[in-house]
């Protein structure tokens, strides 16, 4: 959980093992329309302690589940305008059938049980919580 | 009665006016802890569709509540 | 098709488009073993006209398939140590499920269809061109 | 007779002990070619697992070779 831009490279560095031959990657940006409404950016906020242990839950399992050697999630917080990175899964593998697998389900998995929440600004000035994820 | 630390997020914190509170109540689980907070605030989000922590750990709605717990109910979550 | 590394960053910042929300990369490591081999590192020789119109195609083909809104593939050439990128590949898209369909459709095409070849260097000095992909 | 531009690529270029050869034959097809070159270079790569480009597009190996033609049979590939 962050509440300021992190890092990429950064981020990438820490999984680059040398036992790994496949690294899958995954962000999420905010996107300048959702349902038809143009947006302006998305506030996020997160109950950050149980954020930081379900992630850390979520990161666990997929190692546990698929033969990785290495995975992360970064999530921010706070107002993010289109284009900005909220979300960030890096996974590295030996192979890349594990890989690709690991990042789908960990970000699937935050999606679904990670609490955090956003809050829509459209361009007309309107705020509205984002109801629930519908893909 | 119990003093239960509340903390509210997203569509709760709004329909609450605040972030946070400490409130006394008689309710013994955090279901009727919810139902009360229902009748306070006009929440509209059913608990069907939402989870709820108790101190920082995701647990069951009908746990006992114990004073001092912090509690946060859920909201459907929609990072990523 | 590279013969010197590329910064990934710059790769990345193309795909960056306001009309993406999920952006799903793939990169290909030198790793430091493989079938129980200790690997130095991989020569990688291309028929580069044809690697690079093949590679172009499949990009097409991934954009046709998925609902993407941008991609873009980059492979080495050359002699490449343990943890260095020898392919990165980038999908952006309005959603996630398409950015991980088509970032995977087009690096098992690439690993079926692009005319490279790598010359695995092992730890005991002995080199030897990879057979084929056993998966 | 034909002159052919012909290039070679992984183990076709160890056992030809050459990346590249313009080549005099009267190989009327690709794959009459490469049976006369594994006569000359013993390439032990069967055709059933390659592929042929003429003029850097993959071509069916029957295709009537034409004067100047550059050829290359590639060798099941291994990038990514």
């Amino acid at each position: 959980m962050a509440d300021a831009p992190v890092d990429i490279t950064t981020l990438r560095r820490v999984l680059l093992v040398p036992e790994a031959g496949g690294f899958c990657a995954f962000e999420g940006w905010v996107r300048q329309t959702n349902d038809g409404r143009a947006v302006a950016g998305i506030d996020y906020s997160a109950f950050v302690p149980l954020a930081r242990t379900e992630g850390q839950a979520i990161v666990q399992e997929a190692k546990q589940r698929f033969a990785i050697c290495h995975a992360t999630a970064m999530h921010r917080t706070g107002y993010l305008s289109v284009g900005e990175t909220a979300v960030w899964i890096g996974v590295a593998a030996a192979h890349r059938d594990a890989a690709f697998s690991a990042c789908r389900y960990i970000i699937d998995e935050i999606k679904q049980r990670v609490p955090i929440w956003k809050k829509e600004h459209y361009a007309t000035g309107v705020t509205e919580w984002v109801p629930c994820h519908t893909r | 009665m119990l003093n239960i630390d509340l903390q509210y997020f997203a569509q709760l914190q709004d329909a609450a006016g605040r972030a946070h509170e400490i409130r006394t109540t008689s309710a013994p689980t955090a279901a009727a802890l919810y139902d009360e907070l229902r009748d306070v605030y006009s929440f509209a989000l059913e608990p069907a569709c939402m989870r709820v922590a108790i101190n920082a750990a995701f647990s069951p709605w009908e746990q006992p509540l114990r004073d001092g717990d912090h509690v946060v109910f859920i909201p459907p979550v929609t990072g990523g």
